[in-house]
Order: C-alpha cells, then structure tokens, then sequence
C-alpha cells in the first residue's frame, strides 16, 4: 500500500443494490483501480463498521460514491457522516442523482406505504397486522428500527454533492471515466454530471419522421419499425427529456427510454417536460379538428406519473404527492 | 445584461386614469426597494414630452441599462417608450410596459385586494423580465425580385400581368401546352355574357409579349427549396417537339397525323390528333406533339408531321429541359378541376352519354366548340327538346361526396339554361336546385330573368335518381314547393358538378408547406382577415384553388395576390422582429419534435442533425420552445427563466 | 307528377287571361304569408301558382281559387309585382268556361235565399 | 379574514390580453386577484410554468388564448389545449384539484367574458380554498 493511494468509499442508501454491481462491473478495470486506490469503506463487498466511519478524520476518505436516495433517517445519518468524511462525494446512480424508482413512492404517504407493504401484497402474511415502528420492545429489550422518512430525496437533497454519474445502474465506461479524470487529477467543476450534455436521442439512430403522433400505444400493441423512432410510432419513449450518455442501448432494442439518466443539463423537470412536448406532438386528423379525442387520449394515459417520473420524481418540482390545501370537490 | 442590471422605474399617473385607484407614490416609494433598480419616479403624464425626457435623463444620469414604463397596455405606448429608450442611447428592447392601467386601475375601481399592491407586482414582473432581456436588433435579409406564378388560368395571368407592370420580373408556370385555362373553354360568362374567349385571349396575349414575364408552358414545377424571399425552384419543361418560333400555325402536320384521340380541351365531346394546338388562340401559339398519342416518336414508324412540316420546326429529338430560377414570392394558381361525374353513382357513374358536366356544356354550347355551339346530345347529334339542369351535383352533400358550396354552379346553370333556350326556343329547360346562391353584382338579376324571360322552370329539390327508360333519361325529382314528387323523360342533362381544387394542389402543397384545408383547397394565412396570403408567408393564392370562384372573384384575387408580393419584392431587404426562437446548439439533439410544432416551417435539421430556425419564417410564438423537452430551445426575451422570474415576482414571496 | 306530359295549353291559357307571366313568380312565399285566407285553402297560393307553371290541371280542383276574396293583398306584397288574384279569376274562369253544370235548381231550398246567394252558386258550382 | 386567493393567468399577447385590455377600456371591473403575464402565444405556455406557479403557492392558473380557428399563430392554442388537458391530468394524479387549472379561450373583443372569466374563477378559488403550496 502507497502512501499515494486514493483512499475509495462507496455507500448503499436507498437502492435496489444494482449500483454496487455496477461497480463491480468494472471487471478488470477494478484491479487497475485498487492499484491506486484503497477502499476504506464499503459495506456491500467489505466489513467495515459504522465506528469505523466515525472514527476517520474528516475529509480522509478522496472519494465516496453513493447509491440509493435517502428514505431513512439511517440513509440521512450516513451521507452526512459521509459528506464530512469525504473531499469528494459522488451520488452514483439513478436513485442517488434524481430518486430513483423508489422515489415514486412518494406518490403514497408513508402510512399508506407500510400498510400497503405489511399488510396488504398478496404474498403478506401477517394476521395480527403488525407494521414496524421506530421503537419496540420485545422480551423486556426496546429494540429501534431507523426512522422511515416521509419522502424519498435525492443525496443533493440531502447534502452538498459534488459530482453525479446517473444510470440504472451507471454503466461501467462513465465509471471508467470518472475514475480516470479523478486519478489524473483532472475533475472537472463541482456540480458536473458524469454523463452527456445532449439527449439519449443524440446517440439514437432512430429517426424521427412524421410531424405528430395521432395516438399513444404500448410497445406490446406495436409491430416496432427498427429504423423509426419510437416516439414516431406512439411508444412512450423518454429519450428527448433524457440525458445522453448511456449510448442509447435501450431504443437500440426496441426498448422504450425510461429516463434513467434524469433530465438534460437545461431541464429541471425531466417528466413535465415530457408530458408537455407530448401533449405538444399529439395530434388527431387536421391540426384543431380532433380536440376531445386528443384530450380523451391525453386524460386516457394509464399511469402519467409512473411512465413520466419513473427516476425522477423526488427531484421533480412537485416533488410528489401533494396536499391539495383546499377542499375536494 | 453583461453588467450589473440597473433599472429605473416610471410610473405613469395618467392623469386620475391610474393614481385615481392606485397608489403611485408608493409604487415609485416600493419600486427602489427592489432588487437591482436604482431610480424610481412617479410623474402626472408619463407618455407628454416632459415625462418623455424623465426617461432620458435618468437613462444618463443614473445609468440605467433597464427601463420599466408603468403605465397603459403596451398596445397604446411601448413603441413609443422603446422609442424614448433608443433616444437615450441603450437598444430597444431594454424597456418593458407594466401595463397597470387597463388590466390593474381601471378594473379594480372598487373593492377586493389592493390595486396598489396588484400593480406593484405587474411591476416587479416588468423588472424580472427587463433584466434579462437582451439587446437585439431586427433582422434583415436580401431577397430575389422575381416573382412565379404556378398556373395559367384567368387568375394566374391577372396577378403575372400586375406584378410584371410593376416593374418585376415573373415567371408563368402552366402545366399544359397553352395558358387559359379553363375560362378558355367557356362559351359566354355569366351575368354579362361576354364571349369568355373574346375576353380572355387578348390577356393571354399580353402575357406572351409582356417584357418581364418568361412564359413557361407545358411545365411543371419539380422542386422549390428555401423560404420567403429566396426560393429556389426547378421547373421542367416537357417536350413539345415542335420549336414554337419556327411553327407557322399553317397545320399541315396536324392534317397528316394519323392518330386520333380524344379532345380534352373539348372535353372529350371532339377528336384530336396526336400533333395538336389546343384551341386556335392558343398561347403560346405553336402545336404540340402528344407524346403519349404518337406512334411512339420513331421516325421509323412515322414520320408524317415531320415531313409536313416545311418551316422544320418538328424535332423528335426534344427532351424535358430542367430549368432552376429564384424567386422572391410565389403566386399559387393552380386552379379546380371538376368533380368527375364518375362519382355520381345516384346520376349514372358517368355511363349514360347524354349526361354532361357543365364543362362539357360549355364546349357545346361554345362557337369554336365540336357542335359549332349547337346544342346537340352527344349519343345522337339530336336537338334535345326537354333539357334538365341539376344543381349541386357532388355539392352539399357531406354524406356521399363534398360538403361544401361550389360556388358557381347556381350562375352557371342560369347561364346554361339561358344559352339553351336561345339555342332551342321550344325546348324545355328545367332546373333542379336546393337554395339558389346567387350572391354577385347583378346575379340576382340574372337569375331571375333567366327565370322570367327564359321561362325556365326551377325546382326545388335535388334529384334522387336517373335511369334509361325507352331512350330517354327519367329524372325523378320533388319540387317541395308543392310538396309533390316529379318526373320528367329529358333528352339531355346537365350536371353542375362540384368544384375540386386541381390535381396539383396536393403536389404544390407539398412543394411550397402549404397547408391544405379540410376539402383540399389551401389554406389561408386567415380566413378573413389574409384571404390570399398563406401562412408561412412569401406564398400568395389566387383562384379556385384556394375555394370555389367566379371569373371576378378569381381575377380580384389574382391581383390581391398580386399585390401582396410587389409589396413583398419591392422591399429593399425583408426584415423581422427579431424576438425570434434561437437554439441552444450545444444541447439540441435533433430529436426532431418540435419540426412539426412550427406552423412556418421555420425549423429543419441541419446537416449535423441539429435544429436550427430560419429567424425569417419565425414568428416568434414560442410554441416550440415549450415543445421542445430538452429546453435546447428559447425565445428570445420571453425565455423559461424570465417566464419563471415573473411568476415568481407574483406570487412568490 | 311528370312534368314532360304537362298540360302546356293551361300555362298559356292562364297566362292569356291574367296577363301574368307565371315564370316572373320565384316563390318566395309572400304571397301566402299575407293571404287572410290560407286555413280554408288546400293549397297555398304560390303553389297552386307552381301548379300552374308545371302545366297540373289538377289544379282546376282546387279550393284555393274559390276561397280567395280578391282582396289584393299579396299583389300588393308581391315583390315581383305579379297580379295574382288575376291568376286565380284565370283558373276560376277556366273552371267555369269548362262548361260543367254541377248544380240542380230542384235540389235547392231558394226560399228565404238572396238573390245574390243564388247568383253565386250558380257561378260557383256551374262551368 | 377571507382567503384571497392568488392567482397567475396567463394570457396570450393578440387575443387575450387584448381583451383584459378591453375589459380595463370598458371599466368592466373583476377581483384583482389575478395578475396577468403576458406571453406570445397560449403555445408558449410550457407546463413546468403552471406547476412552477402553483409550486411557489399560486392558488389557481389561468391560461387563455385566442379562439380554436382564431390563433394568430394559426395553431398555438391548440397545443395550449393538450398541454392543459395533460397537465391537469398529471395535477389529479399528484392529489391537486384540477379545477385549479383553467383554459378559456377569449379574443381581443372578449372584454366582458375575460372579467366574467376572472370572476368566476376567483369565486370558484376562493371557495376551494388555499392551493397545495399555499398554507399560510
């Protein structure tokens, strides 16, 4: 071990795990990594304890990549203690950049969420309906759960970050990318995205023909055209709000763009900008002639908020459910 | 603003018209308060002279690089504050209008929530947004003088022959081998009944030897590239085979020709050769070579025109010529054609022979026509005693054919009718009509003479069936006034077929961007208001191709037309406001969306796959910059993030 | 009805003897607009003017000419200026030069009858 | 005190405003309550404004724009129309009540229908109370 070694931490928060994979996906890669590198901290591939954490210095750790969005306060707790702990601190995946998937759990209280999850799947079994709570006592011990937080935050939302490589997961080149820049020194200004500046359409090969689209349907109902963009061809497809980077490998196998990347670097919004361009590009017959069947078309989509926030919606301007603070009607 | 923002506020009293209902030393008093303005005043006139010089003063004593004019809407006075503002040395567009007249004192007189505090929030609006505005200047672009027409018919030759005498050059586009068009087949023309052709050929004669007009007959145009004011447009010229300066008209080939089709100037009613003039006042008067009807252009099968011809003007050897030009404006007369009597399932699908179109009406009824203007049916060459004249045929009718008006038909009948009965004073003419539309100068008139003098006989009521009954055509009708069925044996009928826009509007509609309404006929910039621009600018419409016209109507709209592109060509640049869309050219994909949100057609991907605007066509509506999801797109000084600002100056706190 | 078998002979008679010409009529409908007497006609006036221009001699049957008074109100609002109540005296004047006798002296009650009263139905119902 | 609802419209330059315009020549007087912003074209109006205006605690959102067929920009109102229509969709789906989203089309001689519009609209606010980011 050299004295120069860049000292690594990566961290799980609220994520389905993937982003530590894909930190393994370096495959090789990660061999040339742990030649300058030492992992000081790395909960899903090395024992280290919490105190251990603690106990560094600040600012010992170079660099800490951190996945998952911040649901718990246990999640809260470590990226501060991380933030502090480390010079540089990346949010490494979708989850961590913008929310991520489970971010669209906050389209549900946090009581509708345990209820829905102890006591309600098909697959529960729990006939005393017992849900989790912070505190509990069992055989005379009061045993303490972290507190599940009433809305899913993006890192940003919860620290100071500065760098974001985004992805479901991040794929391994962006990694690669980002690991050379930090080893030669050459990070670029806090705040960048490790990732495109365009959109996933930039490196899509699929053309965009007609003027509008006259209906919207789902891959399965669609005899998808290699060449055309899927857009073109009423599929839902993200990729205009999306940034590039990922090499649009999705699209590339008639798989819609779900926006894992999050929005384009002018675009704070990534699912309202969506809705809106396509509402925009709706058009039934004649320009002006078919407007109910638009509206009907639009007021008809199943599940907006799922197809337009699916990474996003913890960063998105509402944030997620909101309190009407007027009466229903 | 590349410095720091400096903003000075003036609020207008407007006499009482304001401060009657608002505050205005407080809204001076709050304005300096607000971030990054440093002048505030309130003064009694602030459009009069002296209010005038406030502006300009402050401009250069406190260095204001922002101006904010709370006063009246900005349709009464920003040009005249934009004005002051350039006065005082800092670009146009450094002023904004915080209109709190119109939309804030006047309205809110009584009651509710403060106009005060309402119109220092319209300000604090009008401050966000000058802040960010940028400095702009309009665009200017040069652009060619010539002008093209597409199509030869009245209303073609009416705008070539005004934009030609306006000193411009015109290009006359005509798809067939002479112009005309169809009033060129017509007997006389309604209410007056000049001989159509008496009026029409000395026109088509002015047009062959006017100076500033390159006639181009028996083309087509190919393709057209650019936008208003430089297009560039390539346009075919088909073969005649005959070299028109050298033809002496002395129609020996046509004598020797041995193939024989048939007539579509006469529509079909006469037999023509394959070497053919269209009519004798042909323009450019020269024959023409079917080359679809020769025996192939093959001097080993036949040479017969050839050999006739001892001016040698015959030359098998013609091929299509190519020709590119650029034009400033574009004058789209393509014309209608009728709706094909083929249609008319209820009328016989076209297969009874003495059922006419009213074009083929006009040929019998016409002097130069194939029954030398005798009215004789065309299955026996008899005098046809009971004639029967159906309006609205394919007309008004949404279910089965068009449901438009077309117009015409109503006059035209009249005419028919009238020309018949003077051609066969016994005979009986009889008209089938819904509602007579007979709106023009002395139509009405017409039509009622033609009723009373004529005696002809009009029925109420459309024609549900035709059938061949022992030789003759039973025509089963209502005449609802008397709310009976009727029958009658004709010898002939004439069916006022629908009016339908030409064949090559769809072609042309595709060339130009225009876009073509619900029946096929272009569309207009607006239905009122610009009735012969279209939308995108730069392309005019004359005649029936843009709706069903008359001969007046029609000539009307050729020099409208006309006139909308001299007014066009005689600028010496053509220039834009250029609040126009701008893309972010680092950030723009090429998704392609927001193409078709463009009512202009002001956007296309370049070579590198990334939008850009033609700042020419932009109108600036900003309708794409919200489309377009990667915010690659803005409008200049009514960006996202000033739209932002002042909502956020209204609501946010 | 078929009009090729029309009774041209009664166009021109009723024009003959109104002085009308029956083509000037576009039927507008004005004169049955302003005719007092429409509810005891069978037919309006402007079509049994049609009637007449289509050559119908089913118009001779008709009520309607027996039922106008003459009054003169549509030819005053007719906007072609045409004399109908002329048209109707024609198609009654054609009715009664017809020749028909409809009326038997032996069937009628005269007594206590003006004179007058039997002076119009011999007009009326004799031809 | 009552709630006074605040509130953003936005109003398009040729047909709308114009008519605000008119209703402010006519002396027609309406709540204060809504402050107009002026912008080219209903077709201008993205979206992420009208969530962006409720997010910093507008109350309700007017967008107006010219007539269908009337556009000055022959189309803008059109897209106007499905933006609305999908945004309103999107508010129902986040727990807003999307009557607090309103598209009225009124033209340049509209003043009345624009006051009667404003009205309306305060009225229909005022009722339904305080919007999601407005809980003071």
């Amino acid at each position: 071990m050299t004295e120069n070694k860049k000292k690594v931490a990566a961290y799980w928060a609220s994520s389905c795990g993937g982003c530590d994979v894909a930190l393994l996906g370096l495959h090789e890669k990660i061999v040339d990594l742990l030649e300058n590198a030492e992992i000081v901290f790395w909960p899903a591939a090395t024992d280290f304890k919490y105190d251990d954490l603690k106990g560094y210095p600040d600012d010992e750790i170079d660099i800490t990549f951190f996945n998952g969005g911040i649901r718990t306060d246990e999640n809260e707790e470590i990226a501060n203690l991380l933030r502090k702990k480390s010079k540089t601190l990346v949010a490494y995946g979708s989850c961590a950049a913008q929310g991520g998937i489970p971010g669209l759990a906050n389209m549900s209280s946090r009581e509708e969420l345990l209820e829905t999850v102890y006591t309600k799947t098909p697959t529960t079994h729990n006939p005393e309906g017992l849900i989790p709570s912070e505190v509990s006592t069992r055989d005379g011990v009061e045993l303490r759960l972290p507190g599940l937080q009433e809305r899913v935050r993006s890192l940003e939302q919860a620290v100071d970050v500065d760098f974001f490589i985004p992805g479901c997961p991040p794929p391994p080149n962006l990694t690669q990318k980002f690991l050379g820049a930090l080893l030669e020194g050459e990070l670029p200004e806090k705040g960048s995205v490790f990732a495109g500046e365009r959109t996933v359409c930039d490196e899509c090969d699929r053309e965009w023909k007609g003027k509008s689209i006259s209906e919207v349907r789902r891959p399965h109902e669609v005899e998808i055209d290699p060449d055309v963009c899927l857009l073109d061809q009423g599929i839902i497809c993200m990729g205009p709000a999306t940034r590039s980077g990922c090499g649009a490998g999705c699209p590339e196998v008639n798989v819609p763009c779900k926006g894992c990347f999050g929005p384009p670097a002018k675009v704070d919004d990534q699912g309202t900008e969506m809705l809106n361009s396509l509402a925009s590009i709706l058009q039934v017959g004649e320009e002006g002639k078919g407007l109910e069947e638009e509206r009907n078309i639009l007021s008809g989509l199943r599940d907006p908020i799922g197809s337009f926030y699916t990474y996003s919606l913890p960063s998105s301007i509402f944030g997620g459910r909101v309190d009407d603070g007027g009466k229903d009607e | 603003m590349g410095s720091k923002p400096r903003v000075g506020v003036f609020v207008c009293h407007c006499g009482e018209n304001i401060a009657g209902s608002v505050d205005v030393a407080k809204l001076a008093e709050e304005a300096v308060g607000l971030e990054d303005v440093v002048f505030a005043t309130d003064y009694e006139y602030m459009c009069s002279d002296p209010g005038q010089n406030k502006i300009v003063e402050a401009v250069d004593e406190e260095g204001l690089n922002g101006v904010v004019v709370a006063a009246c809407s900005p349709s009464m006075h920003e040009e005249t504050f934009r004005n002051v503002v350039e006065d005082s040395g800092l670009n146009r567009y450094r002023c904004e209008i915080a209109n709190i007249r119109e939309q804030c004192s006047w309205v809110h007189r009584n009651g509710g929530t403060s106009p005060t505090s309402k119109a220092l929030k319209i300000i604090k609006g009008a401050v966000q947004k000058v802040k960010r505005n940028i400095p702009l200047e309009p665009v200017e672009m040069d652009h060619s003088d010539k002008c093209l027409v597409i199509g030869g018919g009245v209303s073609g030759i009416q705008a070539a022959l005004d934009v030609a005498e306006a000193g411009n050059e015109v290009i006359l586009v005509e798809k067939e081998p002479t112009i005309g068009g169809h009033m060129a087949q017509l007997s006389e023309t309604f209410p007056t009944l000049d001989c159509s052709q008496c009026i029409l050929t000395p026109k088509m004669v002015q047009v062959s030897r006017h100076p500033d007009i390159e006639l181009m007959t028996y083309s087509e145009v190919r393709e057209v590239s650019g936008f208003v004011g430089n297009y560039r447009v390539t346009i075919e010229k088909k073969p005649t085979y005959v070299d028109p300066d050298a033809c002496n008209l002395c129609g020996d080939c046509e004598d020797v020709c041995p193939v024989e089709v048939s007539d579509e100037f006469d529509e079909g009613l006469s037999t023509r050769k394959a070497i053919h003039i269209p009519f004798s006042q042909a323009v450019p008067s020269s024959y023409t070579l079917d080359e679809d009807a020769c025996l192939g252009l093959n001097p080993l099968c036949c040479t017969e025109c050839s050999d006739a011809c001892d001016a040698d003007a015959v030359n098998y050897d013609e091929s299509s010529q190519f020709v590119e030009e650029e034009v400033g404006a574009i004058v789209v007369a393509t014309g209608y054609d009728l709706y094909p009597k083929e249609e008319m399932g209820e009328y016989g699908a076209g297969s009874y022979q003495d059922v006419v179109d009213g074009l083929e009406f006009e040929r019998m009824l016409s002097a130069t026509g194939p029954t030398g203007g005798e009215v004789r049916r065309p299955s026996d060459g008899e005098v046809p005693n009971n004639v029967v004249f159906i309006q609205c045929s394919g007309s008004r009718d949404p279910e089965n054919h068009n449901p438009y008006c077309s117009k015409i038909c109503c006059m035209y009948t009249a005419k028919h009718a009238k020309l018949y009965k003077e051609s066969v004073p016994d005979g009986n003419a009889y008209v089938f009509y819904i509602d007579i539309r007979a709106g023009g100068k002395e139509y009405e008139e017409f039509i009622q003479e033609v009723q009373e003098e004529e005696r002809v006989l009009y029925l109420k009521g459309k024609v549900s069936k035709l059938e061949e009954v022992d030789g003759s055509l039973r025509v089963t009708g209502v005449d609802q006034t008397i709310g009976e069925k009727v029958e009658i044996d004709a010898d002939l009928v004439v069916l006022a077929q629908s009016i339908i826009p030409s064949d090559r509007a769809e072609e042309v509609s595709k060339q130009l961007n225009l876009n073509l309404g619900p029946n096929g006929f272009y569309k207009e910039a607006h239905p009122k208001l610009r009735p012969v621009e279209s939308i995108g600018g730069g392309v005019f419409f004359a005649g029936a191709g843009q709706a069903p016209k008359d001969i007046p109507d029609s000539v009307s709209q050729g020099s409208g037309a006309a006139a909308k592109a001299m007014d066009l060509l005689a600028k010496p640049t053509l220039s834009q406001d250029p609040q126009v869309v701008e893309i972010d050219e680092e950030r723009c994909s090429g998704c392609g969306l927001c193409l078709g949100q463009c009512p202009y057609g002001a956007l296309e991907l370049n070579s590198r796959g990334i939008a850009e605007v033609n700042e020419i066509l932009c109108e600036g509506c900003g309708t794409c910059v919200s489309g377009c999801p990667s915010n690659s797109l803005s409008l200049k000084n009514q960006t996202d993030e000033q739209v932002n600002e002042v909502i956020k100056a209204y609501v946010g706190d | 009805m078929k009009l090729t078998d029309s009774d041209q002979d009664l166009v021109a008679e009723v024009e003959e003897l109104s002085g009308e010409n029956l083509y000037a009529c576009f039927q507008c409908g004005k004169c049955s607009a302003s005719c007092p007497f429409t509810d005891e006609m069978d037919e309006l006036p402007n079509q049994l003017i049609r009637r007449v221009q289509m050559g119908d001699r089913r118009v001779l049957q008709s009520k309607t000419p027996w039922v106008c008074a003459s009054c003169l109100s549509c030819e005053v609002e007719c906007p072609k200026g045409n004399d109908i109540p002329a048209i109707m005296e024609a198609v009654r004047e054609i009715k009664l030069r017809s020749n028909v006798d409809e009326t038997d002296l032996r069937d009628l009650d005269t007594r206590g009858l003006p004179e007058i009263a039997l002076v119009s139905n011999f007009r009326k119902k004799t031809g | 005190m009552e709630f006074e609802p605040e509130l953003v419209g936005f109003l398009c330059k040729w047909c709308s405003s114009a008519g605000a315009d008119l209703a402010g020549v006519s002396r027609r007087q309406y709540p204060s309550n809504l402050v107009p912003v002026t912008v080219n074209c209903s077709g201008r109006v993205d979206a992420s404004f009208i969530l962006k205006a409720f997010k910093d605690g507008a109350d309700g959102v007017l967008v107006s724009g010219c007539h269908p067929g009337d556009c000055h920009y022959t189309s803008g109102n059109y897209k106007a129309w499905r933006r609305v229509a999908m945004v309103k969709r999107a508010l129902e789906e986040f727990g807003v009540n999307p009557s607090r989203l309103r598209l009225e089309w009124v033209s340049a001689t509209e003043g009345d229908k624009f006051a009667s519009v404003v009205e309306e609209f305060t009225g229909e606010i005022r009722e339904l109370g305080p919007g999601p980011f407005n809980h003071d």
